[in-house]
Parts: structure tokens; C-alpha cells; sequence
């Protein structure tokens, strides 16, 4: 059947578009391979951004203390600007302030001289700007569009903030026509990260059980809570990309022991490279769903190999599983039955389904809006990616081992052991090998294919972001934001479950869904007795 | 709150600091909603719509539909003509609108795309539409795109046939669709028969029905867009945003125009009234004459509290110029009258409008920015700030209350089924600024001088 | 803020603190006033009309006329009924209302002054009228003496003459200008041939025209209070304060009636409409079923910041009857339901709300006042309360917000305008509702949990 | 032309009316007495209140540590609750506190059994439960309407709270319909407090420069500016009837040398009474107005006689005057040549004219709601007044010397210098002589000839309560109440005569006075041109 719906809903395309679109789409036990990370067809109403949007929106933006201008129109910096709900605010560790710019919104409000004549000056009288006003530890230069195509070159802008204003300085050439959806820019800016901000710090962890946590953004406080369980259980976050996180702890992380990547597709560069880099170990971890929370801090505990660490996370877990035993059980008790469909970035779709389950809510239809073939299938598939044209032009960055710092944690043997603990290291499994049998998969999910799997899957719950919210909620179907909350959270962790939970009862069984008939539309119109009618 | 904004206010040549507006393809999206069976498509990376719909989804808790020309690398280098006639194939085929209506983007633009030539070339199905403006994102505003979009419709689809219509063209400028409502009702008080370009009316506040509809019944017909160069006259409301659609119109088709303020508060929609009843010859009907009174009654009512407070106001230009005159009548101060969107007649108006009502000192300037403000607002505090949510967190640094008015509001639920123009609006605002300055007496002042009767 | 007030409840018998209601003349000063050229009279000592009008003009700033027998001692020795005489005579000849509707005081009550007697003794103008009802301050409260005069106008005038007017007769309870006007376009809307009584819009939102006028032309007139006799059949909107009146037209004129809710929140205002549906035979108007739509649309919206909130509501029954309903329906938790007016109805169809919406645990009371309700909240906090002005002291003793809705509220403007019935005063209800929680939010969260967008 | 004004207002009557109201209206400088304190006629639209309003809501009401049962129905509590803006906070003098309960009404609440049956039994179940959950100092009772004639026994309820309850009590006979306006409840308040609060206390005051203020009820905190002047000058206040007053401080009122007299027909009765029992001399003064509160203060250096505090007071006088000169002038200059209208209370509408006079502002018009005719001739009148029916029944107390506090302060020698001094003691002088000729002074203004006066004098300003100010307002005019100051203030002293000026240059200049007429009612319908007519 679930093929046959495929097609039904394919149906309505031309021959090109219907070509193209055939292979995004995929049912879990019928195929296994997918069409992912390709380029959106013009006119197609896709939910995906742009590079930019993956490099200054999701990688950079978090970063608190790093003063990021935007260089280009006033749209890209404005649009960017508060919106996404990475959570952070300025603190102090170990004496070093970290200021908190989130508030902020940094443009060079390019004009049409810039454009004519070269936007260069105006980048430079901007850093000098931003530098005399905040006086920030780094300044973070993000391009968008036209600044590729008239040429301005914001590296060499960086290096003269370096040399010339004596502060430290990056360039992003992360025009949004780049690549094929924001993974082009998550790309781009772990480059960079790798390039000019790990490694050049020397903070020494204080412990042995020394972590960053990775692709965590820290969305309505998520990384909070996940920083908070793990330094219950004893764990030493030494920092977190990027949520919540700060150019003063990213550049010491290349001295932590071990890495926790959450959002594999953003961030799997820097895991990656760190790897190869200084040896550090990573791990894919889960902090949405309860069970995976537990597994996640468990894998730790199994990687550092500590008996009182392990013992430390026992109790944690059997404590915040206790705390929250009665509201999830009662949550469970309102939403077990429940189906949903998951449409969102380059994670959560599958991370999402662990914690739907965990309430009983079946997921019949996922889809992720800018990952590539091993967020579905794991990163087995890695090696027989081909690059297309798009791909060839995201530099890919080869890093080699630093002698000073590179050292490797576990021997061999450990990592083996390890792998029979069912701790896989440096591996993502992807989305597909979690879901049922029948239900659907489908890359870069477009307007239309939702509204028509939509109208035949019927799911309780659509979980997207703000553009396709209220096309499912005036459908009247729930339709929660997985990219921000819905202005919620946390949602990680094992409270963060418990808010999931609150927010999808309240969802469903808000009254105001049984007022959408009216009465006189189901209630056959009555004869009036007299008058009126003249 | 914005902890780093220092007191000293300085001279910045390039950089922008919390922006008071945003690019022009956002706000030609917007006018392209409000007509009917249209989709907006913009003509650059898939980013630029994708930010778009967001934004202004955000502001009405509605679905805003756009399609992309998705630019890659390579259109980037070649230029966009064939993506966007796939993408109007796309279109036509999946998402079967009337018309489309195409903006550009910085991208585009820098590219040079010559979008007339390449919308020639296409192939438009029988009966279906596709037309353009150009919004280059680095000049003016969104508002511009709004502006720029409108006149495109006109460009492309008015007419005249040489038959009178005997109707209003009206471009009622930036509003919402409680704002777009509240024209109707009063053009309808007035017997004026109109057509009015653009309507997100019945589109972006529209009713829960259970079904969704990708083009809802709302908006400007294409007959009715056509039709305007039939109309006798037309009348601009919001002179930045809609008197060049007027003068767009007066080229193509020789129609005449009127361009006012937006009506807000007495004066301005006093105009409106007025220039309606040239229009119709009606005597003004007793249900506006009543409303009108009403709003001035509130007004007197309430001067205790709105006479000489303080307030900053910023956003678009021709809503702001509303809200300040409005202020002004209420016997406020606006010390800080801010948008930025650039253009010159913003200062001049304010500046006219602060010398009618005695008002000295104000610090009048387009294309300013938020932080700007925030940096005024240090050195002398205004009781109040009017205008969206970028202000937020301004206010609660600074401790005043924020009255939300104007784009983008995306912070509040139901602002955008309600009118801020006409009487009516203007009882909503005095009720909104009203009601903030009291809320914030009853908070703040000492527990003794909590009033029962106010 | 009421520092003195003990969080342990104790159980009073006599002392009345801080109550939730006041007397049945204010409540029939207000139902006269909703009559068109009548002027209100109050039989008893000046103190009382003196009180009445204060607290009338504080809610609805507008001015509030009535007149008094001006008692002393020696009328409260030998009865008022030459006070009343004098007064009707000197009223005819100086204020020259077409009608004077006298109530009574716990002056004249105690003392025993037979009303119809003196009334059918008085020498009454060719063409003009003088009605009254028993108002006694010791019994019910100020809605109790609305319902009263409203059915002593019936009772007076109303007359069957054996002709259907083909009209439905409407008493709409005590509402303020905007839910009469909301009512009279749903009416409109509906194709309903009607009559209401009272409806004091026109007469108390009037507006400023430089010209007072002591009988403005708002008001049901005397033939359509004598025409109700004819009416087809009677619609009760709110059943403590409406039921009566339609039993006494009921019992005069043989009229049927139907009572009803007070048309607040969805469900309520549905069943007004499908009444009135009933009625007219007429299929509901797209305005009305979109209004409606929006109204739905907007509580799915606003849901997250509803759901779950604990909310008090005090009032008068019909109205926080209304309140409570509609916040049941925004997902609320109504946890304080209280009224100062006595009547076992108001509990009975409290509780049937809650077990509908399976409420647990909420405290329901009549009679009740505001120290109880305060007691009560320091013991279990809600989240916002919802009621008049005389709730604001405990909002700010206890940090929370007050929605002002109902009867009276005398810190504020502009509110008596704007409706709180039918599915536009569902809107405001919402928004005002839903504002208060996100400003709250805004002020109240940490600095790093400021949102931008919500 | 002044007496045809009055005749053409007049002529609307009946000749009964007509012969009752003439000689309530006098033109000054034609004629020199006028009648007060009489019945209003019945159906005439009086803006008058009762002898419950005198007592609990002027006299009583303001006293903060005072808790007043009022004995009726609800009603009369509710209306008097919260909204004659006489401020009060609780605070501590010399290790005492006096509570504030301003917040809070109190009611018996009576039903239809109480009022068959008796409500004493209710009364006294109250006092039991207000001194059970409060513990006040002292409980007061007011009866209102029904409560006199069911013969509820309030007196005896107040004994039974003493003797039984062990809390000081007071009754209060203030039923409504008692008098003919609020003055016969002042007189009733005036006498109780006699009997049983002044005398009762023992704290003598710090300094020999000690004053009561008395009729001074700090609306809009006047009462906090007069006290802050005072003590500016060194003079101590020992009591403040009753503003901000507390029975704490009222009882020791007696050990005071001087009282200060502002609102004279509410106070008169305690001055006069004082002045016989414990031998203190009181001065008329007036806090509102600039040279008038300077005069005030003047006769208080005057009567004590003290160089270094008359040297002190003056200084006092130059500070404040020259802190708002500023401001005074500018206000001036945008009032000069108004006129107004006034029709308040019993004192106001003299003092107000002082006021008004410092910036300008001619009074055309001025009324009392319930003063008698020393208010308006002046107290040499006072033995030619007749009682009549209604002011025989308000108790006229009669006290004597107090042997052991009677003293005399200054000798007669030392009094007759201080009249030579423009130091009137123990006298009103009332509003007649300050107006100018052909003004009109009308008594008990009531709302048809409010109507009338207005239309024809055309004041620039109507100052009256919140009943008839919507009336001027509507026709046009500003209308400010100076019962409540429309919730602004203080008014009184020099700081308060700035917030005056401002509140009238706001009301006379705000915009939205512009926009009464429509510009369709006064520009000529204009022509269209085509279209829209069909």
C-alpha cells in the first residue's frame, strides 16, 4: 500500500519533476537507498534555507561572544536575528568572561554603491565599528549572496582586523546560492572552526572525563539541560557546539578526552577532523527520548570505563527516571496510539521518533530537509556518495594528525570492547534502521507532497517548522515546531521529555479543535416557526 | 538586556546595529499575497523565500506560500533565466495558480537578470499570469518591495479601455489585513464603489475551517487590478509606500491620484472621509460620524494620561508618521520618531507635524537603526516606545512599557485581525497606549498611591 | 497591598469584607438608563442616586442622570409618597424625560411605601409615563435590581394587542454598550426582527459632539417596550439576570421564551446564533461563520500560553458564567469561580462547566467576596485573574496579572465600548487574556529567556 | 445683567421651586445673604450626597487604623470603598504603629431576615469576627438608612465590644436620610470623636510649636505636602483630621497648641469644641493656593511669635516659592484671562478661587454642595442662622472645660495683637468677601441649573465631581474634579499649585478638543465629480 501512495502522491508531477523526485522518497523495508543532499527543482515550494542560513544561522549564530557581522543587504543579518531560539547568556568560567551578544543583529547594509563599487571599505569601517563599540574577543565576518559575485574579499578583511585592529578575526564565504540547503554552510563554518578556533587555546580540562558536546544548539535550553545531567553524573563539558557555547571554550575543546556529537549532520565535520586531528574519539549520542538520554550517559560512562563514574550515572538516571515516572506515565496514558509525521533539518527527524515513542506515538512518515545519504542510512554509506557539482564546490578540508596535541584515549582492544558494549565509536546508524516497516521516508519534503501525505497518512501530530505549521494546523492537525519548540522546551534530557509530553497533550486535547465545525454546518438547518424570512 | 549598548551615542558610517527594517523581497511577497490566486515567487537562492515566509508567518500566525528559483552556483554564474521558467512550468503544474508574481533578489539583481525578457520568452498557460518588479535587497526597504510589487501588478496587468468603471482605485500602502478590512468598511459607510491593490484580507486572517487552502478567497482579482485604469481616480494612502503605484498607474493609464497620510488617528482619516465624500457625493453617514466621535471622546477622556508622556516610535515610515500624528493628538511628545527604511519625505512630514503641535526637540531620522534608539533612549527616556517587536528587548532594559503596532509583530497572537486606520483604529491605539501607561502606574508606583478609581 | 489579610480561611458568618457585589438600586439606575428618554429615579434618600450615578460615570465616563425623593427623616417617619409626588412633577416640568422608572431604596423598602398606590395617585403628563420596581438593598445584589426594573418595564408597558409584530423580543442582561451593539449586528446579520430591553448603547458610548444632551436617542422606546407583548417570542441571554424578565412577559402577554448563556466564548455564542437561526429561518452569513473561523483560529493559535493557566474569575454571574466558559475553552483552569450575588444557579452551572471540561477541584461560590477569593488564592496561586477593578489590589498584592472584564471596572477607558459577547467579543477576550500571559511572560522570565518570537 | 442671568436660569421653574431656589443664588456685591443648608427639593437633580457620606466617607473614612463596620446593606460600604483617593499609608511613630485598612471594606451586609428580625445580632457576630481576624485598635460603626428605623441599637453594640470584646468602640448614627446633605454627618462624626477619641490619649508633643490640621483630608496626598511644609518649618503636627490620620495620633490631639482649620464646614464642630474644652485658639487656613499657603504659614510664625521659627518660615516661603517660579509663570501665562466655574463641597470652592487667582483665573461661578451660610457670609452670621426641622435633629453638643487639660496659650493682649496682625483667631470669614462683584454664588447648584450657568457664562473650565463633570465635558468644556482631583495631586502647598497649573494647561490644550466638530459639518458639502451617486 505504501508504495502505491507514493505513487499517488508522485502522481500529479510532470515526467522531469517526477524523475527527480521518485528516489527521495523511500518505504522502510521495500528500499534502502535514497536521493539525498541534491538540488531543490526551481519552483518547487521546499521548506530548505540557504548556506547562510546553515553557517551564520545555525553553526555560528549560537556562538555568544563572537561578534558576528553580516556582510551583505540588511535581510540576511536581519532575518537571523533573534529568531531561533539558541539560548545563551554571558557568564564566567575560570575568571574569563564570555560575553553574550545574542541580542545583537551586526550588518554592513549593503547598498547599491557597495554593490557597484566593491563592499570592502564598508566591511573594514564596520569592523572598526564593532571593534570600537564592543571590543569583542573575535569578530566573525559571514557573506551572503552578492558578496561572492562582486568579489569582496572578506578573508583578507579578516586579516586586517587581525593585524590592523589587533582583534581576531574569521571569514565565512557563505553566500546563500552555495550548495544545495544549509548543509553547505554547516560545512563551511566547521571548516573554519577547525581552521582558526580549535586548537588555539591551551585551558586544560580540570578532569579526566573531559567532553564537548557537539551539534547541540542549545534550542530553548536544551544544551542546558543537557550540560546539567552531565555534570551530575561527573562528566566535564569543556564546551559545546555551538548552543549556548563561546569562542572562549570552542578553542580549548581540542583538549578534551572525548566527543559527543548530537546533531550529527551540522556538526559530523568537526567530529570528524577532530578525530583525525588530536585523536579524540566520538561518539553519536541522543539526549531527546528518555531511553536514549539514559543510553547516552551510559556510552560515557562506558567510554571513560571509570566503575564509580558508571555508578554516578546509574543513580542519575535512576533518579531523573523516578522524578519524572508519574508525569510521563500520565503523558504516555494521553498520547499512546498517536501517530506522527517528522519533517525537520538534519537530525531531530530521527531523534524525535526515539521520545514519540517513548510515549507510545508512532512515527509513519519522516523526512529530513537537508541531510545527505548517511543521516538515512549511516555512514557506511559514506564511501559511495558521489559528489555532484553542487558538492564539489563545499571545500573539503584534509587535516592531519597535530604533533603536539594529537593522542589517542582508548587502545584498541578497549575500542573493541566497547563495540561489543553496543558503544559504537565515530558511527552514526542514520534514520533509516530505527523506523517501522511501511512507513515512509522523504527527503527534502516539498509543499505539495506534504499536503497530499498529509491528507492520506492522517497523523495526529505534524512535527515541522514555522512555514508548514499552520498549513497542517488549518487542516486541524496539531502541527508543533521542531526547529524552535514552538517557544517551549527544554525538550532533551529526561525533564525535557516531560515538557515534550506536556506540550503534545495540551496540543491535542486543547478544546478549541472541536469548535472548528460550526453547529449549523452539522446540524440540519431547522425550520424557523414564523418571521424573519421577509 | 543589551548590556553592551553604551550611553554615548556614536557616529557609525557602515555599521548597522539591530536593524529598523528589513530587505525589499519580504515586503514584495506580502503585497503579492494580497491578490487573489496569486503566488509570490522569488527569483534568487531558496534562502531568501525561505526567510520571507518565515518572517511574515511569524507576524500572522497564517501559512504564506512563495516558490523559489532555488539558485545554485551555476545559475549564479549564468544567470537565472532557465530556473525560472522551470520553475513557472513547476508552478502552473503543481500549484495551479492564476498568476505568478516574480521578485528578485540582491542575487539576481547582481547577476543582472533581465527578468521582462526572460517572462516574454515563457511559456504562460492560457488564462494564467506571470508578472514582475524588481526589488534589488540593497536598496530601500521592504517597504520599497511592497511599493514595488504593487506597481508591478499595475505595470503589467492595468489598463484602460476607455470606459469608465466609475470606481476609487485604491492603494491602501502597508496594513494588515485588519486595516484592509477597515478601508472596505468605511469606503462601503461612504458608498464609494473602489477596487483596492493589494488585500490580505480573507487571505492572511482568514478563518479555521479545517481545510486548507493554498489560495484563499481573498485578495485583488486580476479583473479588478486590469479595471484600475478605468477607475476615475485613485487615491494613495501612505505617500512613501503608495504614491509611486499611483504614479505607476497615472503613466500607464492617466488615471489621477490623491495621495494622503495613512488614516490614522483624526486628522488623517478625517482626510480619508473627506476625499471619499468628494469621491461619492454622500453625506457622511451616521455610523462613522458616531465612531468618529466616539474617538474623539476617548480622547478627551483619557488626555490625564497621555498628555505630555514621552514616546519613542519606530518602524515603517508611513505607519509611523500614523502613529505620530496620532500621538500628537493625544497630547503626546514623540521624542524619537525612527524607521529605516531611507527617504527624505519621512523627516519632512515629521518635522511638519511636530511644528503644528508645538513639539520641539524630537529627533526625527530614516534609515536609523534600533541601536541608535536604544542610545537616545539612555540619554533622555521617553515613557513608552510604539512600534514591533524589535524593540523588546529596549523596553525591558530600559523598564517602559512596549505598545505593539506596525511590522513585524511576532512576538503577539490576534494583532493582525484588528485595524489600527480609521476611527476605529484609532480607538484601538488609544486603548493599547492607554492601557499600557496604566498598567504601567499601577505596577510601579508606591503601594500608597495605588488608585482604586482611575 | 492587604497586608492584614490571614492566608487561613476563616469561616465568617456576618462580616462582608471586601465584597464582590453591591445594591439592586445602582442595577435598576443602569437598566432605566438603557430606556430612551427615560429618566431614572430613586425612591429614597439623596445619598443613594448621589452613590449610584458616582459609580455608574466611573465605569462608563460618561454622564449618568437620575433623580431622588430626597427623603428626611420626617419622609422616613411618614412615608415618601409626597417626595415622589413632588419629584415626578418637578421632573416633568424641568428634565422633561418621556418616562420616569422609579426603584426602590432599603429606605423606602423598610419604611413600606407602596409604589403602585402613589404612582396610580400621581398626576401624569398626557404622553408620558412613570413605572417602577422593588429594588431593596437587603436583597440580591445590583444585577438583581437590573433584572427588576427590566421586568418592571414589562410589566408596566408591555401589552398584547392580539397582532404579531413578527419580532423576537430580546433581553440581553446586564452587558455594556458594545455587547448591545454586537448584539444588535449578529441580529442584523441574521435577518432577526427584534426588540431589546434595555440597551444602553447610544446613550453610554456616545460620542463627543460638543453638545450635552440628557436624553441621547440610544434606548428602547416605550413602543417597543408596549410591542414585546406581540412578540412572536422572548430570548433570555443570561439566566439569573435575564430568565425573570421573560417570565414576567411570559406571564403578562403569554409570550414563550428561551434563556440561554450569556453569548460569550464559542459554544455560548453558538447557540445564540443557532437561535436566532431557529428564528429567522435564515442561513448564518459568511461574516458571521468567518468571524467565527477567526475566533477559532486564534484560540488554536494562542493555546500554549492558555492551556493549562489557572485563572480567577469574579463578577457578576451571568458574566463570569461567560468568562468561565470561554477560558475553559481556551484549555484554562478556572480554579476560583466567585460571584457576590446570591442564587443556586450560578453554582449548578459552574460545576456542569467544569465536569464537561473535567475540571477538578475548582472553587465555586456565590455570595462570596473578594477577601475570601483572596484567602483562597494565597493557599493554591492561579497564574491571572479576570474580573473588575476591585480585584486589582489582590493582583498586585499577589504579582499577577488582572484582566479587566465585567462589572465594574473603574480604573480604565474605553473597554465599555468594545464588546465581550458574540465571537468578536471573543477576540478581545482572547487578546486581552492572551496579552496578559505574554506580558508577563516578557517581564517576569529571566533575561536569557526573553523571546523574540512567541 | 448678572441678576437677568440668574431670573433667566430661575424662569424654568415652578413658582414653588422658583421661591425655594431664588435665595440660594446671589450676585455678589447686589446681595449679601443667601440660604444653605436646606432640603433639596425632591426630583431635582442634586449633585448632594448624604449624612452616611459626611460621616464614613469624609470624616470617618480616612482615619487608616480605624476598622469601620458600616451596618446596612451592602451598598453603602461598597460606594464608599477605595474611591475618594484620601490617602494613607500604615507606619510607626514613636514605637507605634497605626495600621492602615484603607483596602479593605466592611460590611454587615444585611438581608431582608436582619432588617425584619433586627441586626444586631448580625453586628455584633461581625465585630466578633473583624476583631478576631484584624485585632484593630478600635472598631467603628456606622448605620446607614434601614438601620435607624428598625431601631438596630448601635450604641449598645459598641459597649458590648468594649466591655465584651476588649477593643475600643465608637457607633456612628449616620443614617442617610438624616439632615440634608453630607454636613449633618460631618456634625454627627464631629461630635464622637469629641466624646471619645480626642482626650483619650497622653502623649504630649516633643515641642511647644505643635499643631493639629483639621478638614484637612489628603486627597491626592495634599495632607502629605502640608505636613512636609510644616515640618520643613519646625512646626511639629501632633494629629491630622483626618487624612492620613490615625486614631494613634487623634486621640493625643488634645495636648496641641494650635489648630489649623483647612476645610471649615466638615472640622468646624472639633475646632469650635476643642476651643471650649481644652482651650486651643484655631486659625482658618487655607494650603491651597501660593500666597495663601504662604499666609498660612505666616499665621502659625504669627501665633506661636518666635523670631527664629517666623525667620525660619520665611525662609521656608523663599525656597519653595523660588523652586516654582519657574513653572508658575510659564502655566501663567498660558491661563491668564480664563474663567471658571466651581461647585464643590464645602470649603473648596473658596480655596480654589485663591488658587486659581495665582494663576490668572477669574471664578465666575462658584457653589457649595453642603455648606451653611457661615461658609458663605462668614461665622459673624452664625448667631442669625435659624434651625429648622431638619438641622434640630443633628445633635448639637455642648461641652465644657476640661479641667484637667484646659489652657490658654495666649493672653488677650497678645491675641488682640495678632488681629492687628491680620491674624484672625477662631473665625471664617467665608467666600463672599475674596469675589469679585457680579459673580454668581449659587448654593446647592443643581443639574438644570448647572446646564444653564454654563451655557450662558461659558467658563473656560467647570470644577466639580465625577457626576457632573461628563456633563461640562460633553458640551466642550473641561471639567476637573476637585472632590478627587481626577486621580491627580496633590494640590496643595506651593509644589502642589505647579501640579494644578500643569493639570489645567493639559486639560485647556490637549489636542483632541480641535476635533470635536467633524470638517464635514463645517466645510460646505462638496461637489464630487463623477461616480459613486448611483
Amino acid at each position: 500500500m505504501s508504495e502505491g501512495l507514493k505513487e499517488k502522491v508522485l502522481d500529479k508531477y510532470s515526467a522531469r519533476v517526477y524523475k527527480n523526485r521518485k528516489p527521495h522518497l523511500v518505504t522502510v523495508g521495500e528500499e534502502t537507498e535514497i536521493t539525498a543532499n541534491t538540488r531543490t527543482i526551481p519552483g518547487i515550494i521546499t521548506q530548505r534555507g540557504c548556506c547562510y542560513a546553515g553557517c551564520k544561522g545555525v553553526v555560528l549564530g549560537p556562538i555568544k561572544d563572537a561578534a558576528i557581522i553580516v556582510h551583505g543587504p540588511i535581510g540576511c543579518s536581519y532575518y537571523a536575528w533573534g529568531t531561533r531560539r539558541h539560548k545563551a547568556e554571558s557568564d564566567i568560567r575560570d575568571n574569563e568572561e564570555a560575553d553574550c551578544y545574542l541580542e545583537y543583529c551586526f550588518s554592513t547594509d549593503m547598498q547599491e554603491a557597495d554593490i557597484v563599487f566593491g563592499g570592502e571599505k564598508k566591511l573594514k569601517q564596520a569592523a572598526q565599528e564593532i571593534v570600537d563599540i564592543f571590543k569583542p574577543k573575535i569578530v566573525m565576518i559571514c557573506s551572503t549572496c552578492p558578496v561572492g559575485l562582486i568579489g569582496d574579499d572578506i578573508n583578507a578583511v579578516a586579516k586586517w582586523i587581525e593585524s590592523d585592529l589587533g582583534t581576531k578575526a574569521i571569514s565565512f564565504s557563505c553566500e546563500g546560492y552555495k550548495g544545495v540547503s544549509q548543509s553547505a554552510g554547516h560545512h563551511i563554518a566547521n571548516n573554519q572552526l577547525i581552521r582558526y578556533v580549535i586548537g588555539t587555546g591551551d585551558k586544560e580540562p580540570k578532569t579526566k572525563y573531559s567532553v564537548n558536546v557537539l551539534g547541540e544548539y542549545n534550542i530553548g535550553g536544551d544544551g542546558w539541560e543537557v550540560e546539567k545531567l552531565l555534570k551530575r553524573c561527573g562528566v566535564e563539558v569543556v564546551s559545546v557546539f555551538t548552543g549556548g557555547g563561546s569562542y572562549r571554550d570552542l578553542k580549548n575543546s581540542h583538549l578534551a578526552n572525548l566527543n559527543l556529537v548530537q546533531c550529527h549532520r551540522s556538526i559530523n565535520y568537526v567530529a570528524d577532523m577532530m578525530k583525525d586531528k588530536y585523536g579524540i574519539d566520538w561518539i553519536k549520542v541522543n539526549f531527546v527520548g528518555i531511553e536514549s538520554t539514559a543510553k547516552a550517559l551510559r556510552d560515557v560512562g562506558e567510554y571513560f570505563g571509570d566503575e564509580q563514574l558508571k555508578k554516578r550515572i546509574e543513580e542519575v538516571i535512576a533518579d531523573e527516571m523516578s522524578a519524572i515516572a508519574d508525569d510521563v506515565s500520565y503523558y504516555n496514558s494521553k498520547l499512546k496510539g498517536k501517530t506522527a509525521a517528522l519533517y525537520v533539518g538534519g537530525s531531530r527527524a530521527h531523534h524525535y521518533q526515539v521520545l514519540l515513542k517513548d510515549f507510545g506515538i508512532e512515527t509513519v512518515l519522516a523526512g529530513y530537509e537537508f541531510a545527505h545519504r548517511d543521516d538515512y542510512e549511516g555512514r557506511e554509506v559514506i564511501p559511495s556518495i558521489k559528489t555532484d557539482a553542487d558538492s564539489k564546490n563545499i571545500e573539503s578540508l584534509e587535516v592531519e594528525a597535530d604533533p603536539k596535541h594529537y593522542r589517542v584515549f582508548l587502545t584498541d582492544e578497549q575500542k573493541a570492547e566497547l563495540d561489543n558494549k553496543g558503544v559504537k565509536l565515530n558511527y552514526y546508524e542514520g534514520m533509516f534502521k530505527g523506523m517501522n516497516d511501511g512507513s515512509i521516508i522523504c527527503d527534502d519534503l516539498n509543499h505539495f507532497e506534504t499536503e497530499e501525505f498529509l491528507r492520506v497518512l492522517k497523523p495526529d501530530i505534524f512535527f515541522s517548522g514555522i512555514k508548514d505549521k499552520f498549513v497542517a494546523q488549518k487542516s486541524g492537525m496539531l502541527s508543533r515546531q521542531l526547529h524552535s519548540y514552538d517557544y517551549s522546551g527544554p525538550y532533551a534530557g529526561f525533564k525535557g521529555a516531560v515538557n515534550f509530553g506536556h506540550d503534545l497533550v495540551m496540543g491535542l486535547y486543547t478544546p478549541a479543535w472541536s469548535y472548528i465545525r460550526a453547529p449549523w454546518k452539522s446540524i440540519p438547518s431547522i425550520e424557523g416557526t414564523l418571521g424573519g424570512a421577509e | 538586556m543589551l548590556n553592551y549598548t553604551p550611553k554615548e551615542v556614536v557616529e557609525r558610517e557602515a555599521l548597522k546595529i539591530n536593524p529598523c527594517k528589513t530587505c525589499q523581497p519580504a515586503g514584495a511577497l506580502y503585497a503579492a499575497l494580497g491578490v487573489n490566486r496569486c503566488l509570490p515567487h522569488s527569483h534568487g537562492s531558496q534562502g531568501c523565500v525561505a526567510f520571507h515566509r518565515m518572517f511574515l508567518t511569524r507576524h500572522f500566525k497564517e501559512p504564506v506560500m512563495g516558490s523559489s528559483s532555488s539558485f545554485t552556483e551555476g545559475s549564479s554564474v549564468f544567470g537565472g533565466g532557465s530556473n525560472l521558467k522551470t520553475a513557472a512550468k513547476n508552478i502552473f503544474d503543481l500549484y495551479d495558480p492564476r498568476i505568478i508574481a516574480v521578485h528578485t533578489t540582491c542575487l539576481s539583481e547582481t547577476i543582472g537578470d533581465d527578468l521582462g525578457s526572460i517572462i516574454t520568452e515563457m511559456d504562460i498557460p492560457e488564462g494564467k499570469y506571470v508578472v514582475h518588479c524588481n526589488t534589488p535587497s540593497y536598496k530601500g526597504s521592504h517597504v520599497t518591495g511592497f511599493t514595488n510589487m504593487v506597481s508591478g501588478f499595475v505595470n503589467y496587468l492595468s489598463r484602460k479601455t476607455g470606459t469608465s468603471n466609475g470606481k476609487l482605485c485604491v492603494f491602501p500602502g502597508w496594513g494588515n489585513p485588519g486595516d484592509y478590512r477597515e478601508y472596505k468598511k468605511l469606503m462601503k459607510a461612504m458608498k464609494v464603489p473602489f477596487s483596492m491593490l493589494p488585500d490580505t484580507s480573507g487571505v492572511l486572517d482568514g478563518a479555521m475551517t479545517g481545510k486548507y487552502e493554498m489560495y484563499p478567497d481573498g485578495g485583488t482579482t486580476i479583473e479588478e487590478i486590469e479595471g484600475l485604469g478605468d477607475c476615475i481616480s485613485s487615491l494613495a494612502l501612505g505617500i512613501q509606500t503608495s504614491e509611486p503605484s499611483a504614479v505607476a498607474l497615472k503613466k500607464k493609464c492617466g488615471v489621477d491620484y490623491n495621495a494622503i497620510p495613512l488614516p490614522m488617528g483624526i486628522e488623517n482619516t478625517d482626510k480619508f472621509i473627506m476625499t471619499l465624500q468628494q469621491f461619492s457625493k454622500e453625506d457622511v453617514p451616521f455610523e462613522v460620524e458616531e465612531e468618529r466621535g466616539q474617538l474623539v471622546d476617548m480622547m478627551v477622556d483619557i488626555h490625564p494620561y497621555t498628555y505630555g508622556k514621552k514616546v519613542a516610535i519606530y518602524g515603517d515610515p508611513d505607519t509611523v508618521l500614523g502613529i505620530t500624528q496620532f500621538c500628537l493628538e493625544l497630547g503626546m511628545i514623540p521624542k524619537y520618531v525612527i524607521t529605516g527604511t531611507p527617504g527624505v519625505q519621512f523627516k519632512a512630514a515629521a518635522e511638519a507635524m511636530m511644528e503644528k503641535f508645538g513639539i520641539e526637540d524630537s529627533v526625527i531620522k530614516a534609515e536609523a537603526d534600533l541601536f541608535y534608539l536604544h542610545q537616545l533612549m539612555k540619554n533622555e527616556p521617553v515613557d513608552i516606545m510604539i512600534g514591533g517587536t524589535h524593540g523588546k528587548h529596549i523596553a525591558r532594559a530600559e523598564g517602559i512599557p512596549l505598545v505593539r503596532m506596525g511590522f513585524p509583530v511576532i512576538d503577539r497572537y490576534i494583532h493582525s485581525y484588528m485595524p489600527l486606520v480609521g476611527y476605529k483604529g484609532g480607538m484601538r491605539m488609544a486603548e493599547l497606549i492607554v492601557n499600557a501607561i496604566m498598567d504601567y502606574q499601577d505596577s510601579h508606583c508606591e503601594e500608597k498611591d495605588v488608585e482604586m478609581v482611575m
